[in-house]
């Protein structure tokens, strides 16, 4: 099957091609060099952007943290019922609904209206693997992958503890990221979860875990040493020490020299810079750590922007949610400690723009984005859905490009939060490069996806149209077409087709002597085989199996 | 404009009305009215299908003949008056946040769950959890008036943490469970286990009804809110008449409740 | 764990994996010979009553194509059906719920009670809770409220508090409200016991709470359990370095209020040291199927589906409940041979084949079970472990999710 | 202007916008609900030295009562809503509260609200009850002798302060005599009360002083014994003695009626009686934007 879409222009940032007025064809799912052939359907674009489809490479869509969230916020879910679409009725599953927390067909559904293909899950617990992919399984017009969550597993703390060798470390992530269908490592909190159920209420860097006696840095390095061993593309995707906490600024600093130049991702930065200046001892750190982002090649990104309105905060770091649970809007949340390998904390939260603190923290978020200079290291996220819902991008998009509508956005907000913020200063506007850079072509390239977030031939036909629009909100806020492997998904920013995702995971080499220690551990201590724990390929996307990209290790 | 509906036949399966208010009505012709989508069974169907629709008084909707799988009646009323000549189902006005219900039959469950203000008339009996948490949510009714003729079910004002639920028979078992405030007066008898994890609340009882474990009797006082409730509350007036004094029991202690059964 | 044999030799399966109760036992072994399936060990006395299959063909064979006809036109026909029992795994829960989306009706779960009576407090206000393997590592005061929770769940107590763990040496069960029988007492081998009579749980755990977190309620006993017995528990659990609380409310009454009681003490004893509840529960998938329609239509069990939109409502599309207003009835039960609660309508029953109804059903389609006949996902009991289920033998009879699939016209 | 041989003088009295607010204060007798009117209402003669000014409005008989028993009706003016907000909770705590038998009602529907169980409630440590019906919230306090019963908070008005008349007489006693007439009429008029001992001010006042940290000081202009001696008296000779009452009412209206029925009431001893003139107080007209003019008020009747 050959499309082709006519008289777009090209967006292209991978390829430097900058709104370029050309044909763009495809066969079968992937694209090709434009070709005189006839085609099986032609879209006439008069003049669209054409782009790869969206990655958001933080986006929290599948696992148990966000079933407790739906089943915690059933008012989100009666305010956002199904959406039926009369054109598809009666063959059309788009079920579910709701908006912080939207069912798996209503995820799938929304991004692609938003133009998005791709989305990450970026904290899956090794316990709860099967369960996320099972769920992920389910999700339409989307191909996704998941970053295991390391750092607080028992496992592995007993083994840093004991001072075994980097081989033996780096073993035991390439097997769970085996077992669990993985697609990088995340490290939350880094011990701090694990502390926490030895009843210590915070961990900074340098604090020893009570029982274990091994600090966050530790665990950071030699998570760090391990992905970077293994070859994982993705460089270690860290939710860092005292999330949200007044100070955690120097944290986060303190946290980029731990690299020592090593490639570390930060995610949701927002919630990582706060200072403690001024009366309300809580303050911007965003140009300093901006600053620092900006001075360390091997750093990257993400920003977690906070948006306004009613959201569910879910995040692996029980530490951090339980310390927050007063902050609960409407007051209920759960926590949760699980399996000897993280834990999990839902708490609703509603971020309100006369807020003081919440105000900042829109603030904050913004100041990261335009204070950091390099689109290629910096990832547009809400951190969906504790920022906001993602459903919100076009909005922050807007707020990114438009430097009249965002000042007038500040000039609404809580007074004493104007007060204590650069952003009105700060000129920079995005251009539409930089957010194609930012959404699709980065994220490719940090997740090492050489087949997307380009249109090169080659590349997948995962492909998002949007008519232009000075009001870049209402540009991204329905793509006028949407490809998801060739086939059309969305027309008019409505969806009209399902189509089915596949999921991406990374396979390593490792020492296979680990899993002898495994299976002792996991009969032990754990309760459960270690064979079952671990996911065959073909419980993936209901046995067609996962998107396999191999490593190559060895840099150390 | 206003509506009056008259159900054709009896239901073959639950039917949900919420949001069928005369706000949501109003501006829409007859015909706009017949084709609206309601949740019938496993289905969706046209108003019309199940009603035969026509003009009623102004600001109003008068539902004919009603039934006891007529869900969702008066559900999200924030202004406005419903009367239904007949018995209604489960989760009649739910939510309802102004204007008034009125039901001249029985009401099933959930009559009033989660209702923030507004008044309910019912004439007949209602069933489980009047003014009770809705399902998932975290408290039950906070305002306005639920007025029942006859008699209420089980858990009654479980929950509930404002208003007053009025009831002019008896009430069924565990009464006021986990109550956090308003009140909830009966003129007939309670059932067994009331009051169990009161926090705050009042029960106004003309009997001492079997409680929970956990409360305490205070003895018998002259209570001036009683003279005040009787002349400032007319729902109240009749049912406390000239009473001053009031046998005062306080729980669920065992959780350190400080709600109270008023019995005079 | 999986293995097929032809006739011949018994074969010894070594770690199969349980989906019976919930609670994920995955050691148990079994010999399989032929198409008999006999428990060998490690296996609780309900596993080995599901297990056991004796050497016979399933006598009625799968169901021909007339009767998946006449399903399919009783299912065209019906209003309300209500689509109840949901026994199965989750590629059969996946199929069911395909069907009720297009069939609309009401999704609920033989086993749910339990579920609701717990959500009751975890949807209202949340709750703290662990899972299994924090319990066997970290749990030094198990409070049990209830009656022995080994009746429903064979190997709780081996499980849960094995003799050896990682962070505690010492194990104090206290038991509120109920006794332990020999094979708790013999799978808890050195740990304290401390049994707490209590004629009424929910007052006894009320006051439990209040001893924790402020001062004590005025009175000699509460509940039926003395007021000194109860002030010895309350410090022992805030002495605890990590106390969990267990209860399965779906032999308690009322379980709602001792689902609340129980987070709330849990939520008083986080104050000072670590705790977590462990709602028991989980039989025949039902966390799974509970699971599957929150990620699918973002709202558990016992919600209605109607004309493509769906709603919830705990009490109003429970099975009893939903039955009154029905004109269909589709019970799948794959686990186990548990018949269809009565029903004036017309019955669908996809199930174990030895279901006995009291009244023929309309339609009967035996299916395989899952991991006897069928490989699978289930739940376990805290929703965030899940585990494969295989197949011991070859299936004459189709899985749930194939008999459910091909009830649905194509395409 | 004349009536009955009483010079009715060409004056006005000048007054102030006050904010005020009413208590309906009942208990078990009419003596309890009126010493708690009195002991609340007490030291409260002028906001320069007490933060407000409060009287005894009436008393009401138990079938006007919201909850049946005898009542007062308290009123209780402030410069400002804050100084309100800060004096009617205080005086509440510390006088009603604590006084047997009583309880406490809202007396003015609308405006904006002042806090009176609002505030209080706290004496009671937690075991404060509230009561919600429709929009009416009040407290239950649970105190020795039961219950104290207090409404959530009340209304307040803009009302008119510093209304007055100065009755100029021949003699104290007579001047005494019209002034005693003048407050048992005056007291029938709902809407306001005489904030002064036994609703009468001996020591009028002027604005301002010799000395420096004075505001007021005595009115040298109305003192008998300084005729001839201050710069400007306004005493003709037969003035032996001069009493004056102060009116602060919930309206201009209220207290224009109130001084009407004063001035009827001391013309009604007339000359006969000792009663030379009736006079008002005033600052020139350029502080207050109320002007209550003596002759106007009283048109019609000469």
């Amino acid at each position: 099957m050959r499309i082709r879409l006519r008289g777009g222009r090209v967006l292209d940032p991978a390829n430097r091609e900058n709104a370029v007025a050309r044909d763009v064809e495809f066969v079968d799912g992937r694209v090709v060099a434009p070709t005189g052939e006839r085609a099986d359907a032609e879209y006439e674009l008069g003049g669209a952007i054409v782009m790869a489809g969206g990655i958001d490479l933080h986006s929290h869509i599948a696992g148990g943290k966000m079933n407790l969230a739906r089943l915690l916020m059933q008012e989100d879910r009666r305010a956002y019922p199904e959406k039926i679409l009369p054109q598809m009725s009666g063959s059309f599953c788009g079920c579910g609904g709701g908006r912080a927390v939207p069912t798996a067909h209503a995820t799938g559904c929304r991004y692609a209206e938003l133009g998005y293909t791709t989305v990450f899950e970026p904290a899956m617990l090794g316990a709860n693997a099967r369960a996320a992919h099972l769920e992920m399984a389910d999700i339409p017009n989307l191909d996704t992958g998941a970053y295991l969550v390391l750092g607080n597993d028992d496992f592995i703390l007993r083994q840093i503890a004991q001072g075994a060798p980097q081989e033996e470390i780096n073993a035991y992530v390439g097997w769970m990221l085996k077992a669990t269908q993985a697609f990088a490592i995340k490290i939350v909190n880094p011990g701090g979860i694990n502390a926490f159920k030895f009843n210590a209420r915070k961990l900074d860097l340098d604090e020893a875990n009570p029982h274990y006696e091994v600090t966050p840095r530790k665990v950071l390095t030699t998570l760090i040493r391990a992905v970077t061993e293994l070859g994982v593309p993705h460089p270690i995707h860290l939710h860092g020490c005292n999330l949200g906490v007044p100070g955690n600024d120097e944290t986060t600093l303190a946290t980029i020299a731990a690299t020592e130049g090593r490639r570390l991702h930060l995610t949701h930065l927002q919630f990582h810079s706060y200072g403690t200046e001024g009366d309300r001892r809580f303050s911007s750190a965003a140009a300093r750590i901006a600053e620092m982002v900006n001075a360390n090649p091997n750093i990257s990104v993400d920003v977690g922007q906070v948006m306004f309105g009613q959201t569910v905060t879910a995040s692996a770091d029980y530490m951090s949610q339980y310390r927050n649970r007063g902050l609960a809007n409407p007051k209920k949340s759960i926590g949760m400690d699980i399996e000897l390998d993280a834990g999990c904390g839902v708490v609703p939260f509603e971020y309100r723009d006369k807020n003081f603190v919440n105000a900042l923290q829109w603030a904050i978020g913004l100041e990261l984005f335009l204070l950091v200079e390099d689109p290629w290291r910096i990832f547009l996220t809400t951190d969906h859905p504790n920022g906001g819902p993602f459903t919100t991008y076009p909005h922050l998009i807007r707020l990114l490009m438009d430097r009249d509508f965002r000042n007038a956005q500040l000039a609404t907000l809580n007074k004493t939060a104007q007060a204590h913020t650069l952003l009105g200063q700060i000129t920079r506007e995005y251009s539409l490069e930089e957010i194609a850079i930012l959404t699709r072509a980065a994220p490719a390239r940090i997740l090492g996806l050489a087949d997307k977030g380009h249109l090169a031939p080659g590349a997948v036909a995962d492909i998002a149209v949007h008519d232009e629009n000075a009001d870049r909100e209402a540009m991204f806020s329905k793509a006028k077409l949407v490809f998801k492997d060739g086939r059309l998904i969305v027309r008019d920013g409505e969806v009209v087709d399902l189509a089915p995702g596949t999921t991406h995971v990374v396979r390593t080499e490792f020492d296979t002597a680990i899993e002898g220690k495994l299976d002792a551990w996991f009969d032990r201590t754990v309760g459960l085989k270690a064979k079952h724990f671990r996911l065959s390929d073909g419980e993936l996307r209901g046995g067609r199996g996962p998107t396999v990209l191999n490593c190559v290790g060895g840099a150390s | 404009m206003s509506v009056v509906l008259r159900l054709k036949a009896p239901l073959a399966a639950r039917l949900d009305l919420e949001g069928v208010t005369p706000a949501a009505l109003a501006g829409k012709a007859l015909a706009e009215v017949e084709a609206l989508a309601l949740p019938h069974g496993g289905r969706s169907v046209p108003l019309g299908e199940l009603f035969a629709v026509r003009a009623g008084g102004e600001g109003r909707l008068v539902i004919e003949g009603g039934d006891a799988r007529l869900d969702g009646v008066g559900a999200g009323l924030a202004a406005g008056e419903i009367v239904v000549e007949g018995d209604v189902g489960a989760h009649a006005g739910r939510g309802l946040a102004g204007g008034l219900l009125r039901i001249s039959g029985n009401a099933g469950d959930e009559l009033a769950a989660g209702m923030t203000g507004g008044r309910i008339e019912l004439a007949g009996d209602a069933g489980a959890r009047v003014g009770a948490a809705p399902s998932g949510a975290r408290r039950g009714m906070a305002g306005g008036v639920v007025a029942i003729g006859g008699s209420a079910g089980i858990r009654a004002g479980e929950r509930q943490r404002g208003g007053l639920i009025l009831v002019g028979g008896d009430v069924g078992d565990e009464a006021a469970t986990d109550m956090i405030a308003g009140t909830l007066a009966v003129a007939g008898r309670f059932g067994t286990g009331t009051g169990r994890g009161m926090k705050r609340g009042t029960l106004l009882a003309r009997a001492v009804p079997d409680l929970a474990e956990g409360f305490a009797d205070t003895g018998t006082h002259d209570l001036v809110a009683l003279r005040l409730m009787a002349r400032r509350v007319p729902d109240l007036a009749a049912l406390i008449g000239s009473a001053v004094t009031a046998r005062r029991l306080v729980g669920d202690r065992l959780q350190g409740g400080l709600g109270e059964v008023l019995v005079f | 764990m999986s293995s097929e044999t032809s006739a011949g030799a018994p074969l010894i399966v070594n770690d199969v994996v349980c989906g019976f109760c919930g609670l994920g036992c995955d050691d148990l072994v079994v010999e399989v010979a032929g198409r008999e399936v006999r428990p060998k060990a490690s296996v609780c006395p309900e596993a080995a009553r599901l297990l056991r299959r004796l050497d016979t063909a399933d006598e009625a064979g799968p169901a021909a194509d007339e009767v998946y006809d006449r399903a399919r036109r009783l299912l065209d026909a019906a209003r309300a059906p209500v689509f109840a029992g949901l026994g199965a795994d989750i590629d059969g829960g996946r199929a069911i719920l395909d069907l009720a989306i297009r069939h609309g009706g009401v999704l609920d779960h033989a086993a749910s009670d339990g579920l609701f009576a717990n959500y009751a407090a975890v949807q209202r206000t949340g709750w703290l809770s662990t899972t299994l393997a924090e319990v066997r590592n970290h749990c030094d005061v198990l409070l049990v409220i209830g009656e022995d929770p080994t009746a429903a769940f064979g190997r709780f107590f081996e499980r849960a508090l094995p003799a050896e763990a990682l962070f505690t040496a010492s194990r104090h069960v206290i038991v509120l409200g109920g006794s332990l029988g020999a094979s708790a007492r013999r799978q808890l081998g050195g740990a304290t016991v401390t049994e707490l009579a209590a004629d009424d749980p929910v007052a006894a755990l009320a006051a439990l709470g209040q001893m924790v977190s402020g001062p004590a309620p005025r009175g000699a006993s509460f509940g039926g359990a003395t007021a000194e017995a109860l002030a010895e528990a309350a410090a022992a659990l805030k002495g605890a370095a990590y106390a969990v609380a267990v209860w399965n409310a779906a032999a308690l009454d009322p379980a709602d209020l001792i689902a609340e009681r129980a987070t709330r003490l849990v939520d008083a004893l986080n104050v000072t040291t670590r705790a977590g509840v462990f709602p028991l529960g989980g039989r025949d998938n039902v966390t799974g199927i509970n699971q599957l329609l929150l990620w699918r239509l973002g709202y558990p069990l016992r919600t209605a589906i109607r004309g493509e939109a769906s709603e919830h409502d705990a009490s109003l599309y429970a099975t009893g409940a939903a039955l009154k207003d029905a004109d269909l009835l589709v019970w799948v039960s794959a686990f186990r041979p548990e018949p269809p609660p009565a029903f004036d309508g017309p019955v669908i029953v996809i199930g174990h084949p030895d279901i006995e109804c009291a009244t023929p059903p309309d339609v009967f389609i035996p299916v395989g079970t899952p991991g006897v006949d069928h490989a699978g996902t289930v739940f376990r009991m805290d929703s965030i472990v899940s585990l494969p289920l295989g197949a011991l033998r070859v299936a004459t009879l189709p899985s749930v999710a194939e008999a459910v699939r091909r009830l649905v016209p194509v395409r | 202007m004349i009536i009955n041989g009483v010079d009715i003088r060409d004056s006005f009295a000048e007054a102030f916008p006050m904010v005020g607010t009413r208590l309906i204060i009942t208990a078990d007798t009419p003596d309890w609900a009126m010493t708690a009117g009195r002991v609340t209402t007490g030291f409260a003669t002028s906001v320069i030295g007490c933060g407000c000014e409060a009287g005894v409005e009436r008393v009401i008989p138990p079938e006007e009562t919201p909850d049946g028993r005898p009542g007062v009706a308290i009123l209780i003016f402030a410069m400002d809503f804050k100084s309100l907000k800060t004096v009617v909770p205080l005086r509440l705590g510390q006088c009603i509260l604590t006084c047997p038998t009583t309880a406490c009602y809202a007396g003015i529907e609308g405006g904006k609200r002042v806090p009176l169980a609002k505030t209080i409630r706290y004496f009671s440590d937690g075991y404060q009850i509230s009561k919600k019906f429709g929009d009416e919230r009040f407290w239950r306090l649970p105190v020795m002798d039961g219950e104290f019963v207090c409404d959530e908070d009340t209304g307040s008005v803009e009302g008119v302060g510093g209304g007055n008349i100065l009755i100029l007489a021949r003699s104290r006693g007579q001047a005494l005599h019209a002034a005693e007439q003048a407050v048992k009429a005056m007291s029938q008029v709902e809407g306001v009360i005489l904030p002064f001992p036994g609703g009468v001010v001996r020591s009028g006042s002027k604005v301002g002083s010799k000395y420096k940290a004075l505001f007021a000081s005595t009115n040298d202009s109305y003192c008998p014994t300084l005729r001839g001696v201050a710069a400007a008296s306004a005493l003709p000779d037969e003035v032996g003695s001069v009493m004056e009452i102060v009116i602060d009412g919930v309206s201009f209206d209220a207290v224009a009626a109130a001084t009407r029925a004063g001035i009827e009431a001391v013309c009604a001893v007339g000359s006969a009686g000792g009663v030379v003139a009736i006079d008002a107080g005033n600052y020139g007209g350029n502080l207050g934007p109320f002007h209550f003019k003596l002759r106007d008020i009283m048109g019609g009747v000469a």
